[in-house]
């Protein structure tokens, strides 16, 4: 037994790149769908959308490139069906120029799965440029920073804006973003205008923002690919209650999945490894 | 569109007020003005004109949000001077203020927000100037062992008894990276040690500047222990600028040539871990230098010594011997301390209510 | 199942897994795709480097402006080339003080504010604080700093009371190593799941994996 | 005279003026910064023909060892096909140079990046073991954290808080701490650069 558990402790290094890859690659296949469980910050904003009147709105800043994408997309894509689900209707805008493309796909994903129409079901504004003024700016009137939609229609005429002024007519900003704008965000619209915001950002500057959540600033925070999972395994839960048959990718999910296999891996991998290692110091 | 400025002027509106934007290159002014009085009617929307002196140029320069009643305009120049003016819509009547009294941007100097920041360089300065100057008169000045060191020498040892070669990467920065220099501080005193035993050291490069200066260091190293002879141009070398490139081209070279030793000393990226643990499959022995906080970890955990950010610097200084490196040290030392006391200082007067703003940006 | 038809996805298929077959040992394909890499990637190097900062930054404001204040930099892009003969080798230095000197004078005004300025006003504690857990939290952050500032003290042996300081200090540091070597995991894991999709589904047309 | 007192005042000047500038406003200033950044870039690029110079050195002279005779010629052959795709062809979107960077370099970027991946995992089975103090610390912290970012780690009510905590206190405290001393460490250098005391970086 104990030369058993000493060899573990001596495992030689193929054995464990062949595990890892196994670990993560099984899973992409046969995806196993873990249940997952929200963790408090993501719950916070999901719970806040879940339980708005409909017909109330919500900004999506789409304030990120494609460099990080593979996390902050799927979760721009989850919190829209949210919304469009929930009946409440999201508002797509952003900060930067390269958001306009990526987060408009989001939007013809939504229109796809689930039918939503442009103006009546959401509404998507683009991008316009410069990040303080445009934020400020919302909360004096958004007619002023858009007068017209991304596709050209004026403001006025769209009847899933009718009776949106400013913040004061905004359930919730959330911006997602990889960098400090979801920052810029609390200082200009929470700190001027008390708009409530939320943030989802990438697992590598979420480490900066949790003193943000701990004094209330942020309503919630959706952190890397797992925030993205565990809210994209929420709203897929609602499509498959309310019978929709064609869902779309679980892509964070899936990702996620095949990372939780992986980290468990090398978890345990340590504690054969320590196995190992007392059975061999107790026999010196 | 010049009718639009002809329009019925109310009451004598008053001009904005403007006001020079301190601290900048004079290229921006500020503006605040007062709403006309609510018995015009509520103000749909407003436009900002500026005329540009001498030439007496008119531009609509923004539209602009009523309730926040100043606006910066980034866009003049200090050579010039300018007027302003606002139009208001109400409803279908628009009026005009008048033009306020032509207003020159300042191009300062200096920018006195930065004078707490500029006290702080000199005095830094100064500090370490007078260590500098101390041990220049040859005072001995006092450092901690840092355990680190003996461990450098020691893997050096370890390469000649195996009779295989020592692999140094430099970092992959650039020259003007601290960490770059530090590292080529202790490639010197390293390809000494080395160049004793005849160990062989090869050091592949990412930079090309750095390239020119360590292929010099080594050069010189083996000049000053009397065995020019052992240079080989080949063993100093540029890989590639590639990061990734680079860290695949060390870890082959790393299996390849089966070195006994590996250093890594300068700046690393996210390449680090994988020099590093390519380097401990080989069953190498293998010293680790860095500034960079967020590859230590890996450092930490792969290699049987580690250089922890400012251990680096002080490696470096330990290893040349050199005593105006050391009083460096030593004048960092003394401004830490400082550093430490203002922290607990003003920590210590919030307890009691006064909150101190350091006043730098 | 539909393996990709597009040569270039093939290339970059065998190469991937090339690169991958270094993790059981080294052998020819690897050095293959190493030396490939290496030769790619410096001729990718330097034709980039002439585009985008050569090109722009000498050529255009010499040669086709004729701004004549750029031949200092370009003189002092030449000296490089003395690299070639050893008896003038040592002009190569020119270029290098240049850069080094603008490089270090820029830092030093950037470092005070980023590295010491920024980090010293986010220590110190400012009451109130609105909770006990965020007052908690801040005197845990500012003990800590001091703590790790004072191991990195050299000035004195870590003897006595400053030698159980710096012990702290240690502490912190092993800490937050731990804490980011955890964290970086799942962004590393992730780049090999992409690659791995690239691998199953762009190559082998398993499209289930993306 | 030259080879050393030139090069020390070259780097006084420029350092000296560099890093004042940064405290003047005047448009004066902002230009001479503007020009130093392009002269900076352009003197810069030129340092990668040092580059170009040793790369073909140093594997011409591999092309006399049988043993790397092969790759060295691959190596090479590679810099010379993408530098005349490049200045032959263009570097734009569809060139033969756009096209190898895209499905030759890009590719063996990221995958030599995603080593990491495996090396996380075989650096955390050998150097995570309960020896010592400090090592033990490492590998809890390590552990928790691990746990705290995956799916199962919201099963256990504390994890994900502790997880979070430990990135936002101690873990910052301990970067704080470190890149306070390093900014110190690196505006010393730089001064001692400029004022010419330390000298390595003129070779030995």
């Amino acid at each position: 037994m104990r030369d058993f558990l000493i060899k573990l402790s001596k495992i030689e290094r193929r054995y464990i790149y062949l595990a890892l890859f196994l670990a993560l690659t099984l899973p992409l296949i046969f995806p196993p769908n873990f249940p997952q469980k929200m963790s408090p910050t993501v719950k916070s904003v999901f719970e806040f959308i879940d339980t708005l009147p409909p017909g109330s709105h919500v900004l999506l800043s789409a304030d990120y490139d494609a460099s990080v994408l593979p996390e902050v997309d799927p979760m721009y894509r989850a919190v829209l069906k949210h919304c469009i689900l929930r009946g409440v209707i999201p508002v797509g805008m952003t900060l930067y120029p390269q958001g306009a493309v990526l987060a408009l796909d989001a939007f013809k994903e939504a229109e796809e799965y689930l039918g939503a129409r442009r103006d009546t079901d959401y509404v998507f504004l683009g991008y316009q440029a410069g990040f303080q003024a445009v934020i400020l700016g919302i909360g004096e009137n958004i007619k002023n920073v858009f007068p017209k939609d991304y596709f050209g229609t004026p403001i006025d005429s769209i009847p899933a804006m009718r009776g949106v002024k400013n913040y004061k007519d905004i359930a919730l900003v959330i911006s997602f973003s990889g960098s400090s704008v979801p920052v810029t965000w609390v200082i200009y619209a929470y700190s001027k205008y008390h708009q409530k915001v939320a943030a989802a950002v990438t697992a590598v500057s979420a480490a900066d923002f949790y003193p943000y959540i701990q004094t209330g600033q942020f309503v919630g925070m959706l952190a890397g690919m797992k925030g993205a999972a565990e809210y994209e395994y929420a709203v897929r839960k609602i499509m498959k209650d309310k019978g929709i048959e064609k869902l779309p990718p679980a892509k964070a999910v899936k990702g996620m999945d095949a990372n939780s296999i992986g980290h468990l891996l090398i978890m345990l991998f340590i504690i054969i490894g320590n196995l190992g290692y007392f059975a061999s110091k107790r026999r010196k | 569109m010049i009718w639009i400025y002809l329009i019925i002027n109310l009451l004598g509106n008053a001009p904005p007020r403007v006001f020079d934007v301190p601290n900048d290159g004079g290229n921006a002014l500020m503006l605040e003005w007062q709403l006309p009085p609510d018995s015009l009617g509520k103000v749909d929307s407003m436009l900002i004109l500026r005329k540009t002196l001498p030439e007496g140029k008119v531009d609509t320069i923004t539209k602009v949000f009523i309730n926040h009643p100043e606006f910066v305009d980034e866009g003049v120049n200090y050579k010039k001077a300018y007027q302003y003016s606002i139009l208001y819509f109400i409803g279908p009547v628009q009026i005009h203020s008048e033009w306020s009294p032509p207003t020159k941007p300042v191009a300062s100097w200096i920018d006195t927000r930065k004078i707490p920041l500029f006290i702080l360089m000199i005095l830094y300065t100064t500090i370490l100037l007078v260590y500098i100057f101390t041990a220049r008169k040859g005072r001995e000045l006092y450092l901690r062992p840092i355990a680190g060191l003996e461990a450098v020498d020691e893997a050096v040892g370890r390469a000649t008894e195996m009779g295989r070669p020592i692999v140094y990467v430099p970092g992959l920065s650039s020259i003007s990276d601290v960490a770059t220099i530090a590292a080529l501080n202790i490639l010197a005193h390293i390809t000494k040690k080395a160049g004793e035993y005849e160990t062989k050291i090869i050091v592949p490069v990412r930079d090309p500047v750095v390239y020119t200066v360590a292929r010099e260091v080594v050069r010189e190293a083996y000049y000053t222990i009397g065995r020019p002879d052992l240079f080989d141009p080949g063993q100093v070398y540029f890989a590639t600028d590639s990061q990734f490139g680079y860290a695949a081209h060390v870890s082959a070279l790393m299996t390849r040539e089966k070195s006994a030793t590996n250093f890594f000393m300068g700046m690393f990226w996210a390449e680090s871990l994988i020099l590093a643990e390519t380097g401990a499959s080989t069953g190498a022995i293998q010293v680790a230098g860095t500034d960079a906080v967020t590859q230590l970890p890996f450092f930490v955990v792969t290699c049987d010594y580690t250089l922890i950010g400012e251990e680096l610097y002080a490696a470096s200084a330990y290893l040349s011997k050199e005593p105006l490196l050391t009083a460096s040290i030593k004048g960092q030392d003394q401004m830490k301390l400082l550093i430490m006391v203002v922290m607990i200082l003003l920590s210590l007067l919030s307890v009691f209510g006064v909150n101190i703003t350091l006043g730098l940006f | 199942m539909h393996i990709s038809t597009d040569p270039w996805v093939w290339v970059a298929a065998i190469l991937t897994l090339a690169i991958f077959t270094f993790l059981y040992k080294d052998n020819p394909l690897f050095k293959f795709a190493e030396h490939l890499f290496v030769g790619v990637a410096t001729g990718y190097g330097l034709v980039i480097i002439y585009f985008n900062a050569f090109k722009p930054n000498l050529y255009q404001p010499l040669f086709v402006e004729h701004n004549l204040l750029y031949i200092i930099p370009f003189f002092f892009g030449i000296l490089y080339f003395s690299a070639a003969i050893p008896k003038f080798s040592y002009m190569m230095r020119w270029p290098i003080a240049l850069l080094l000197g603008i490089g270090s004078g820029l830092s030093i005004p950037l470092s005070f504010q980023t590295y010491i300025v920024e980090h010293t006003k986010s220590t110190i504690l400012r009451f109130p604080y609105p909770n006990a857990v965020l007052f908690i939290n801040a005197l845990i952050l500012f003990i800590g700093v001091l703590t790790v500032l004072i191991y990195f003290y050299f000035s004195y042996p870590h003897k006595g009371a400053i030698g159980t300081i710096s012990r702290i200090g240690i502490i912190f540091i092993m800490i937050g190593f731990g804490a980011s070597f955890g964290y970086t995991v799942m962004a590393r894991f992730s780049l090999l799941v992409g690659r791995i999709q690239f691998l199953l589904g762009q190559w082998l047309g398993i499209h289930s994996v993306m | 005279m030259f080879q050393r007192r030139i090069p020390l005042i070259i780097v006084f000047i420029t350092g000296v003026l560099m890093s004042i500038q940064y405290f003047i406003p005047h448009p004066i200033s902002q230009s001479a910064y503007n020009i130093a950044l392009t002269w900076f870039r352009g003197v810069a690029s030129m340092a990668y023909a040092i580059a170009v110079i040793s790369f073909v050195r140093h594997h011409s002279r591999r092309l006399k060892q049988p043993q790397n005779r092969f790759y060295s010629a691959v190596a090479l052959l590679a810099f010379l096909f993408m530098c005349i795709a490049g200045f032959g062809f263009g570097i734009g979107e569809g060139t033969v140079f756009y096209k190898m960077y895209l499905n030759v370099q890009v590719p063996l970027q990221a995958t030599t990046f995603s080593l990491l991946a495996f090396y996380m995992a075989s650096a955390a089975y050998r150097a995570f073991r309960v020896k010592g103090f400090e090592a033990t610390l490492l590998l809890i912290t390590a552990f928790i954290v691990m746990f705290g970012v995956t799916t199962i780690g919201n099963y256990i009510p504390f994890i994900p808080r502790l997880t979070e905590w430990l990135m936002a206190v101690p873990n910052l405290a301990s970067k704080r701490g470190i890149l306070i001393g390093v900014g110190l460490g690196m505006i010393s250098t730089s001064l001692k650069i400029i004022l010419g005391i330390e000298r390595n970086w003129l070779g030995g």
